[in-house]
């Protein structure tokens, strides 16, 4: 037993109790286990993490227990702990924890915390079991454990048709990737013989070159390994074609958005990628096409974000566009950038993410950025703590001087892309900058929207709901039964009398933790995760490709590629001002002039429509049509129904000749007669 | 041969004519003797069957009458369970016969009289003792069909079995004549001979009027018409008679008959017999589904059965035959066994039901009988674990065993199609809701016999496979 | 006396019918204890089979024979692979008589006989080691299952029972045939001999015509399947259960036992038909589970999907293959089954199959709600759960040898979770808006422990698959030895460096130079 | 000569007789022109030297049988004027069946060319036909040696006609009642008679 | 001498008008056991013919014995003829089909 056994089982025991105990010990006991668990999980790993940053740890794998032996194909459930592991675990113990924390008071009212934190336990042994995994196996359990937890999380308030419906989508959006993640274990398997990671990274550069047959074509080996377990990546991660799971998501509680939707679940096929980076290296075919899905993930997940209304769908929308800067940096070959992202992400987006939920909480579950405004003055802490996040998504910094988080990490992605001269390196720089402009617009247009201008939320049916009807909790059809703070008298400055009140100290310290994490992360671990020597130094602990020439390459950019990316985050920043702040109604003027394309936008680009025509509404289509057409209509009426109606004619037709008349009877005898005579006849 | 060494060799035949003729006597002399006559039978055919159970496994053939008849292990046991066939029914059929008016000393003598003429039958040699066991048989038939005078089915019955009786025994006799005339002999042995060599039309035609009419008396397709009718018409114990003993005979006539007599024309009879066996399988199958009344229904399954029989006989192997055999003695356990439940389905004022819509439910209000009911169907169906199953496979085992691989495969895909009625009887008994109408047994004989023959027929039957496999082997080997 | 000499089987075998008899003659309450009296018996009897199973050591163990019905041989032993198969049934027996305790009211004597019967079949089934014998065990199922679903089935089950049972019936009566033709052949119909018997190539293809015939309809495959979601939707629970659990199992099992081993150049050749239709049963059947009203339906259309999947699995002819499809039929016998409980759980409260009626059970019935969740997720193969073990060594299997055939069974996936959990959504979740179903209680604690023992050993063999695949490794390799010689290359063929055709160019490999074009 | 015209005399009279059996309205006529058929048939049998089963063809048919119909046909009170005979709608199948059979019956005996009928060759034994022995003589021999069993069994059939004759057709006479001259005898006067001292006024029960 | 297949003739055609008697008749059950016995005629012709062209009594103790069965068949057909007019009053062969199916 060591502190990685702890560390990853401790969630799961924490889970368990919690969840099928709680009946037995409570809510608060089921709570408290569960946060001081992955409290004692977090400060368990950050040592680790610190010991692969300092040097002192070295990769090793832990044993747990076999699992399956079936001929040449054997995985064992392992803990491997490596720097890359040492990464994931901190983020996903420290955000867990936090959220854990936060939940406390943002689900103080819902009766059945428990279960919550059951299940937010339970996600956290299933990221930690996919981040810890040494063969594609288990890191498939893990990765299919997230997307329980997630399917349950989304769909905890499950008396909400939405939130079932979301469940279900992310988990069979998320089952689509699966399928290139199992086709591309198996293949691995076939060509390896084996699924252990470190096994397939060794034996991956022997069949560079070699071709392999697939659904009857025959296409490059490594690239088509390369691209079906890229598909699972883009799954969990939500690039786009298949990410129309994660807006959806918002449906379930705001903690698990920060944890799941931003922080933890779908940097997943990042961490894949990074994982198996050696393998990826081996197909330029393979990373260019991360590249461009990648790139064009975060160019139309950050035209989208620019129209929600929806607090929680903007920052959704930007974790797509996040998680999209983090594959093209990977496909660009800079997977430490792509790693250092994740990593900073996890603690700005986790802040966005709580911060929204503070406001949330604090505006009774109203989430329509038009009905927000001026809150700045109700919940100081909470937009302080939205800024920090906001100035670290955006990247904000001085080159050569140091910023926020995302500063560090996504400049180093855009300087990386253009750097790393592959076929699609500019593309990726182009969209890069225009992301990050984007990034920036829609950042501040939100933080204009929620905090600055007037109250407007006197037309929200929520805040109504609050003032006027607070007199029957019970009855209220709003299945979030975490209620908070109730108006008094109405006036008209647009707050209908509603005054929204801080968050408890349960959710602010989170926040104040992560914003702390939001601010300084970068600035302290950028040289360990980017730096060419210590950057080498520290990957070279773990199974992650470190590009040490792309690193150096990086630092020597030009000047203008590297203020590009501030300078468009300064346009988007003085944008959104004009049109938020300056003029009241900008937006309107533009939504109408730019109908289409602001449609197109406003609609996600029409994916969902599209899926919907395309594959879900045939399915059911084709489900009748196999069933009553097929089964009914062919098998059975041609099958049993079929021969049972040929034997019971056969039956009439027997006892009609059986008329009972003697002559009948007769007649029949000297026919049978008669032939076989002739027969005799004719044969001999 | 000494005229005493024929005679000890018919011992039983003798046993039985000199107890029907006593028993007649006996008859005359007291009136109301029915019961009495009927045990005293069952005691004659009981003495009878002892007399041949010696030689169940004896591997001498000897002639008798010059020729004439022969004692071989086959005819013997075709005797043992012609006899216990007749045994059975003689025990069943008191009851019902007081019941409808019937209950003559007649009756028991009668079958007395008809189990000579199949101890003939399955003895012969020669193609006169054939007619002359066959007639017998068949006469003493017709009468017990139309036995209840008093009921005009009963009557329609017996005018139907004997038009058309006379008609195939018409049509065999003139087979007979022809192969006579053509073989210049009637015996079996001689007419084998002739067989050898190069045959004329003549003798294949006698060939097909032989079977033709052989046919009619095992009512295999298309010369089974009149067993639905007679089944139903006759009293039911005599349809238990006509559904075991006379079958059971004529079998045992058509096997050796074709064997010994016509063996080395297989070409011939074999297509025959194939054709004549598929037929009857599936008419008896298909036949079966449209009826409501149960006498009826079993009528089909006897043709049906025989159709599989037919199988067997079809391959003209010594295996083919030892399976035949062994289906037979199952199906006579099977159908005998059916009978006796429907002896039991009586009403609450006595009267006899013989319809579906008089069983339906009948395992609520009358458990036991519908689960040895069931027994029996699923037996006859071939279901295993029942014992069905083993007369089924040592047949098509045979059949495989001989290259006839396609008429095994269509013969038991049809199988499944006869296993549809049988499952109709269960599925009235078991899942339909009751109606009440079937009052419990009075007749604790009928529940006995039911009882054991249903324990013959449960698995506990495979107990008598290897008695079973070896008498049969024997038998067989008699006919090689 | 050696504990080995014990005649086990036998033993096993004569308990339930023991039993069944005994349960005619006495009243209902009597009747339910002697039930489960003697399944527990079994069940403590199987677990002591499978303590002192020895994986490593003979082939055959706990063989017995005895000549007592002359060519039938009462002849017994099992392997790894029927001892596995003779545990579920052990093990869901209890179960079965447990779920019937109080739903069945009418004619409980006959029918708790009519399952322990089953009990004695089923067994019979995997322990035989005479091919008649098997024969007789595997069709004589059909009498007590006919009897069950006709008698305490549903509103249709007249029609239900006689496809069931003539559906059956033909597919098996062909295999008797062939059966009896290798008897002839090879002069015995003892299975380990016939097991290295070859037969003629010619003759190999309609033996295992005749095979599969049987065995398809058993299975079931498509479009042979149609009997299944009637069969399934009439019979009682526990009926639903045993179906499910076991009875489909013995088309695989005998795939296993018999089609692959003794036909091996048969079945290579019919690898494309077994994998066309467990191709189009996998697509065809989830398409069709998704638009079920009737849960029981919908549950049996996706054993459906999933007997595709071990069909492939079965065909692979590789380790992987072969033991992921024993795996799936073990997980499959216990998540349907369970599954079916779980209906049957709700089917005794509101007396509806129709998934419209219900809603919102969470809020109700959390337990239930819990481990009906637990069995949605292990039937949609999540890692941790039995289900994912079995799927995931199938299809690595499968790739061996087919891409397509892995690629469309792996959408099977996808759509297991949109049908599963698309039913779950409407049972579990969502608003009450039945009232009668707002009031249904939570499970109780026999329901509770019928369920859960099932939940344990789902999570069990999910985790630690290998209790199980212990036994069954080295039957499995006996069997890929066996079908060595005949097996398929697959289309997934490497060649090593073929720069004329590989479709992808590749210009770097992990040791190019990044540093170019940088400045 | 005389032989062959006998011959074709007395085949073509069966011919037209067995005809007129079958198509005669009157069951009445159907029988005496059955007889009719009968003695011709004799006739055959005698023209080639079977004496002894001509004879019996006479005694038995003409003399037992054909009078026993007669004598069910007068007993059964049947309205003759209804029984026109009437034929079934498959006629025109039956004729063709009846046609190809006789033609398949004469073609494949190859009856329809003089000579050319192979017939088989009989057992040397005691059923061979001895110019020596006289027909019923030789018939008789054989009939009390080899076929004695045979003979019996005959006579069981026999029995059995009767038997099932009686049984069927006796009716017990349930209209008359038989004198039964021991009980008669038997009878004693306190069976018959009842002494009865019945109290005044309570009138008498009978 | 006339030859044989002069009697063979005769007796098929005979034996069919038998046959045919039996299925044309739908009014009169007697003139049906009346085609029997044509029936059986035409086998005695035959068996007749054959033994002495052969040379072998067999053949006329055969036809001996198909006389007596004829005469004991001829006895219990018309017994179950009369029983069953007794029962239905007629004797037409159309009527004679209560059972059927």
């Amino acid at each position: 037993m060591t502190f990685i056994h702890i560390i990853v089982f401790l969630p799961l025991l924490a889970a368990l109790v919690a969840g099928l105990g709680q009946r037995f010990i409570g809510a608060v006991a089921a709570k408290t286990i569960t946060t001081a668990g992955l409290f004692i999980a977090s400060l368990l790993s950050w040592p680790i993490f610190i010991g692969f940053l300092s040097g002192s740890e070295t990769a090793y794998v832990q044993p747990v227990m076999i699992w399956v032996q079936s001929g040449d194909l054997t995985f064992d459930w392992e803990l491997r702990v490596d720097a890359l592991t040492a990464v994931m675990l901190v983020v996903i113990t420290s955000v867990s924890a936090l959220v854990h924390l936060y939940s406390w008071g943002y689900m103080e009212e819902d009766p059945d915390q428990p279960r919550f934190f059951a299940y937010l336990s339970l996600f956290t042994f299933a990221m930690l079991m996919l981040v810890t995994a040494n063969n594609l196996v288990q890191m498939f359990f893990g990765w299919e454990g997230v997307g329980l937890a997630s399917y349950l999380l989304i769909g905890f308030w499950y008396k909400k048709p939405s939130a079932n419906a979301a469940a279900i989508k992310a988990f069979v959006v998320n089952r689509v990737g699966d399928l290139g993640f199992m086709l591309g274990i198996f293949g691995v398997f076939w060509l390896f013989g084996t699924v252990s990671i470190p096994e397939i990274l060794a034996a991956a550069p022997d069949k560079v070159g070699s071709s392999i047959g697939f659904l009857g074509l025959r296409v490059d080996t490594m690239s088509l390994l390369c691209i079906l377990l890229f598909i699972g990546a883009m799954g969990k991660s939500a690039q786009l074609g298949l990410h129309t799971w994660l807006p959806d998501a918002m449906e379930g509680p705001t903690p698990v958005s920060a944890l799941i939707h931003a922080a933890t679940m779908v940097t997943a096929g990042v961490f894949m990628v990074c994982r198996l980076s050696p393998l990826f290296e081996t197909s330029q075919f393979a990373l260019d096409v991360v590249t461009i899905v990648g790139a064009t993930t975060a160019i139309f997940a950050a035209t989208v974000g620019l129209v929600q209304t929806d607090i929680k769908r903007v920052i959704a929308y930007s974790t797509c566009s996040q998680l999209g800067y983090m594959f093209f940096a990977a496909g660009s070959g800079a997977y430490g950038a792509a790693m250092f992202h994740l990593f900073t992400h996890a603690f700005f987006k986790a802040l966005l993410f709580l911060g929204a939920g503070s406001v949330i909480h604090a505006m009774h579950h109203e989430q329509d950025m038009r009905y927000y405004g001026g809150l700045r003055k109700h919940i100081p802490l909470t937009f302080w703590a939205m800024m920090a996040g906001t100035l670290a998504i955006t990247g904000v910094g001085i080159v050569g001087v140091g910023g926020f988080a995302g500063f560090y990490s996504k400049d180093a992605i855009i300087e990386a892309a253009f750097a790393s001269g592959s076929t699609y390196h500019m593309y990726g720089f182009g969209i890069g900058v225009t992301a990050a402009l984007l990034t920036s617009f829609y950042s501040w247009r939100l933080m204009f929207l929620t905090f600055f201008g007037k109250p407007r939320w006197a037309q929200s049916e929520h805040i109504q709901h609050a003032v006027h009807d607070h007199a029957d909790h019970n009855d209220h059809t709003h299945d979030d039964a975490a209620h908070a703070h109730h108006g008094h008298a109405a006036s008209d400055d647009g707050t209908a009398g509603y005054h929204p009140h801080e968050s408890p100290l349960s959710m602010l310290a989170p926040l104040a933790l992560l914003t702390v994490g939001a601010v300084f992360a970068g600035f302290v671990f950028h040289n360990q995760f980017i730096e060419a020597e210590a950057g080498q130094a520290f990957w070279a602990n773990s199974t992650l490709f470190f590009n040490e020439h792309l690193m150096h390459a990086m630092h020597a950019v030009p000047l203008w590629v590297k203020l590009s990316s501030t300078v468009a985050m300064l346009i988007g920043l003085i944008t959104a001002y004009l049109m938020y702040q300056r003029s009241d109604d900008a937006p309107q003027r533009l939504a109408t002039i730019f109908a289409p394309i602001y449609r197109f936008f406003l609609n996600k680009w029409y994916f969902d429509e599209l899926y919907n025509l395309l594959f879900v509404r045939p399915a059911f289509w084709f489900g009748r049509l196999f069933w009553k057409q097929g089964d009914v209509g062919i098998i059975d009426r041609f099958g049993p129904n079929g021969s049972a109606a040929v034997v019971s004619f056969g039956s009439k037709l027997a006892v009609r000749m059986q008329s009972g008349y003697l002559y009948t009877y007769a007649l029949v005898m000297l026919l049978g007669l008669v032939v076989a005579v002739s027969w005799m006849m004719v044969r001999i | 041969m000494e005229l005493n060494a024929s005679l000890s060799l018919v011992r039983p035949e003798l046993i039985l004519s000199f107890s029907a003729l006593a028993l007649l006597l006996l008859a005359a002399w007291r009136e109301q003797a029915g019961r009495l006559v009927s045990i005293l039978s069952v005691g004659a055919l009981v003495a009878a069957a002892s007399f041949v159970f010696a030689f169940l496994d004896n591997g001498t053939n000897v002639a008798a009458f010059d020729g004439l008849l022969v004692n071989d292990a086959f005819g013997n046991f075709a005797k043992i369970l012609v006899y216990i066939a007749a045994a059975i029914s003689l025990i069943i059929a008191p009851r019902y016969l007081e019941k409808v008016g019937a209950m003559r000393a007649e009756y028991p003598v009668l079958i007395l009289l008809s189990c000579i003429g199949m101890g003939v039958m399955v003895s012969a040699t020669d193609l006169i003792s054939l007619y002359i066991g066959l007639e017998l048989q068949s006469l003493s038939a017709y009468v017990l069909a139309s036995f209840v005078r008093s009921d005009e089915r009963s009557a329609e019955a017996g005018l139907k079995y004997f038009v058309l009786g006379a008609l195939a025994s018409g049509m065999l006799l003139f087979g007979a004549s022809l192969v006579y005339g053509f073989a210049g002999s009637t015996s079996f042995a001689a007419i084998g001979t002739a067989m050898n060599a190069d045959v004329g039309l003549g003798l294949i035609f006698g060939i097909v009027f032989i079977l033709s009419g052989l046919a009619f008396k095992i009512s295999a397709a298309p010369f089974h018409m009149w067993t639905p009718d007679v089944y139903e018409g006759a009293p039911t114990p005599v349809t238990a008679f006509f559904a075991s003993a006379p079958k059971v005979a004529a079998i045992a006539l058509t096997i050796r008959i074709v064997l010994e007599a016509f063996g080395s024309q297989i070409l011939v009879w074999q297509q025959i017999i194939i054709v004549v066996a598929l037929m009857s399988i599936i008419i008896g199958a298909v036949g079966a589904i449209g009826q409501q009344n149960l006498k009826r229904l079993m009528a089909y399954s006897s043709i049906n059965n025989v159709g599989f029989m037919l199988v067997g006989l079809a391959t003209g192997t010594e295996q083919g035959i030892a399976a035949m055999l062994v289906y037979l003695t199952i199906y006579v356990a099977m159908t005998l066994g059916s009978f006796v439940c429907l002896m039991q389905l009586k009403d609450k004022d006595g009267g006899y039901r013989e319809d579906f819509g008089d069983i339906s439910g009948l395992s609520k209000t009358r458990p036991g009988l519908a689960a040895t009911f069931a027994i029996f169907m699923f037996s006859l169906a071939g279901i295993p674990p029942l014992f069905g199953f083993w007369g089924k496979l040592v047949v098509f085992n045979a059949a495989v065993a001989a290259g006839l691989l396609p008429l095994a495969v269509i013969g038991i895909a049809a199988s499944a199609i006869g296993a549809f009625y049988y499952l109709k009887v269960v599925k009235v008994m078991y899942f339909d809701d009751a109606v009440d109408v079937i009052a419990q047994s009075d007749d604790k004989v009928l529940v006995w016999t039911g009882g054991l023959l249903a324990a013959a027929n449960s698995p506990l039957g495979y107990f008598a496979i290897p008695a079973l496999g070896s008498w049969t082997a024997y038998a067989a080997r008699a006919l090689f | 006396m050696n504990a080995a000499d014990i005649p086990v089987l036998s033993i096993m075998l004569a308990i339930p019918v023991v039993a069944a008899a005994a349960c005619l003659f006495v009243q209902a309450e009597y009747a339910r204890i002697i039930a489960l009296g003697a399944t527990l018996a079994n069940l403590v009897l199987g677990v002591g089979l499978w303590l002192s199973y020895d994986p490593a050591g003979a082939q055959w163990q706990f063989t017995e024979a005895a000549t007592l019905f002359g060519p039938i041989g009462w002849r017994l032993g099992i392997d790894g692979i029927s001892l596995t198969l003779i545990m579920l049934s052990v093990f869901l027996m209890p179960i079965c008589i447990g779920a019937s305790w109080t739903s069945i009211q009418k004619r409980v004597g006959e029918y708790l006989a009519a399952f322990l019967l089953m009990e004695t079949l089923m067994i019979g089934v995997f322990a035989a080691q005479d091919l008649l014998l098997f024969y007789i065990f595997f069709e004589a199922g059909l009498i007590p299952m006919y009897l069950i679903i006709g008698i305490w089935g549903g509103q249709d089950r007249i029609y239900a029972s006689y496809k069931f049972f003539l559906y059956t019936l033909l597919g098996s009566l062909v295999m008797l045939i062939a059966m009896l033709w290798m008897i002839q052949f090879a002069g015995t119909a003892d299975i380990p001999t016939l097991l290295n018997t070859d037969f003629p190539v010619e003759a190999q293809k309609w033996l295992w015509f005749a095979f599969f015939a049987s065995f398809a309809v058993k299975m079931p495959m498509w479009p042979v399947h149609t009997w299944l979601p009637d069969a399934h939707v009439q019979a009682p629970t526990a009926g639903s259960v045993i179906l499910a659990g076991v009875l489909l199992k013995m088309g695989g099992y005998g795939f296993l036992r018999f089609s692959l081993p003794m036909f091996p150049e048969a079945s290579a050749d019919l690898i494309p038909l077994v994998f066309g239709l467990s191709m189009v049963a996998v697509v065809y059947t989830s398409l069709v589970a998704l638009v079920q009203q009737d849960m029981k339906k919908l549950i049996a259309y996706s054993s459906v999907a999933h007997m595709a999947i071990v069909t492939i699995g079965l065909f692979t002819f590789n380790q992987q293959g072969i033991e992921g499809a024993i795996i799936v039929m073990l997980s499959h016998g216990l998540v349907s089954g369970a599954l079916f409980l779980c209906v049957g759980v709700i089917y005794d409260r509101l007396h509806t199959r129709e998934i419209n009626r219900y809603g919102g059970l969470s809020v109700n019935m959390p337990k239930y709600a819990l481990l009906f969740m637990l069995f949605t997720m292990a039937s949609v193969g999540l890692p941790g759960t039995s289900g994912f073990v079995g799927e995931f060594l199938s299809l690595a299997g499968a790739y061996k040898v087919s891409t397509w055939a892995t690629l469309i069974a792996t959408t099977g996936i996808i759509l297991g979770a949109g049908y599963m959990l698309y039913l779950y959504r409407r049972i579990a979740f969502g608003p009450q808006v039945n009232a009668d179903a707002a009031e249904m209680a939570d499970i109780n604690g026999r329901e509770l422990w019928l369920l859960a023992p099932i939940a344990v050993v789902v999570l069990w063999m999910g985790v630690y698959p290998e209790t199980f695949l212990a036994p069954i490794r080295r039957d499995v390799a006996t069997i890929v030895a066996r079908v060595e010689r005949v097996a398929p290359a697959g289309d997934s063929k490497l060649k090593s460096v073929d720069p004329t055709t590989a479709r992808f160019r590749v210009d770097h490999g992990p040791e190019k130079n990044m540093a170019e074009g940088s400045h | 000569m005389i032989q062959l015209i006998s011959f074709y005399l007395f085949a073509s009279i069966v011919i037209a007789a067995a005809a007129m059996v079958i198509f005669a309205r009157n069951p009445v006529h159907s029988v005496l022109w059955l007889i009719v058929a009968f003695f011709n048939a004799a006739g055959l049998m005698v023209l080639i030297g079977a004496e002894f089963i001509a004879m019996l063809l006479v005694i038995v048919y003409v003399g037992a049988v054909a009078v026993l119909f007669l004598f069910v046909v007068m007993m059964l009170d049947i309205d003759f004027a209804e029984l026109r005979a009437g034929f079934v709608k498959n006629v025109p199948l039956g004729i063709l069946l009846a046609v190809v059979l006789v033609a398949e019956l004469v073609l494949g005996i190859g009856a329809y060319q003089a000579g050319a009928v192979k017939l088989g060759t009989p057992d040397v034994g005691v059923a061979t036909a001895s110019a020596a022995v006289p027909n019923i003589e030789a018939i008789g021999g054989l009939l009390y040696s080899k076929y004695v069993f045979l003979f019996e069994t005959a006579g069981l059939i026999l029995l059995v006609a009767m038997v099932g004759a009686i049984v069927l057709t006796h009716r017990r006479s349930h209209g008359t009642r038989g004198q039964n001259i021991s009980s008669q005898v038997q009878r004693r006067p306190e069976d018959a008679t009842r002494n009865v001292n019945q109290p005044i006024g309570q009138g008498i029960e009978l | 001498m006339i030859g044989i297949e002069h009697y063979l003739v005769v007796s098929s055609i005979l034996f069919v008008m038998g046959v045919l008697g039996i299925f044309l008749n739908r009014k009169n059950v007697i003139i049906i056991l009346m085609a029997i016995e044509l029936i059986l005629l035409a086998v005695n012709i035959n068996l007749v013919a054959f033994s002495v062209f052969l040379g072998d009594l067999t053949g006329q103790i055969f036809a001996m014995f198909v006389l007596t069965v004829a005469a004991g068949e001829a006895a219990i057909g018309l017994a179950i003829l009369v029983i069953y007019f007794r029962g239905r009053g007629t004797i037409a062969v159309d009527d004679v089909n209560r059972m059927k199916g």
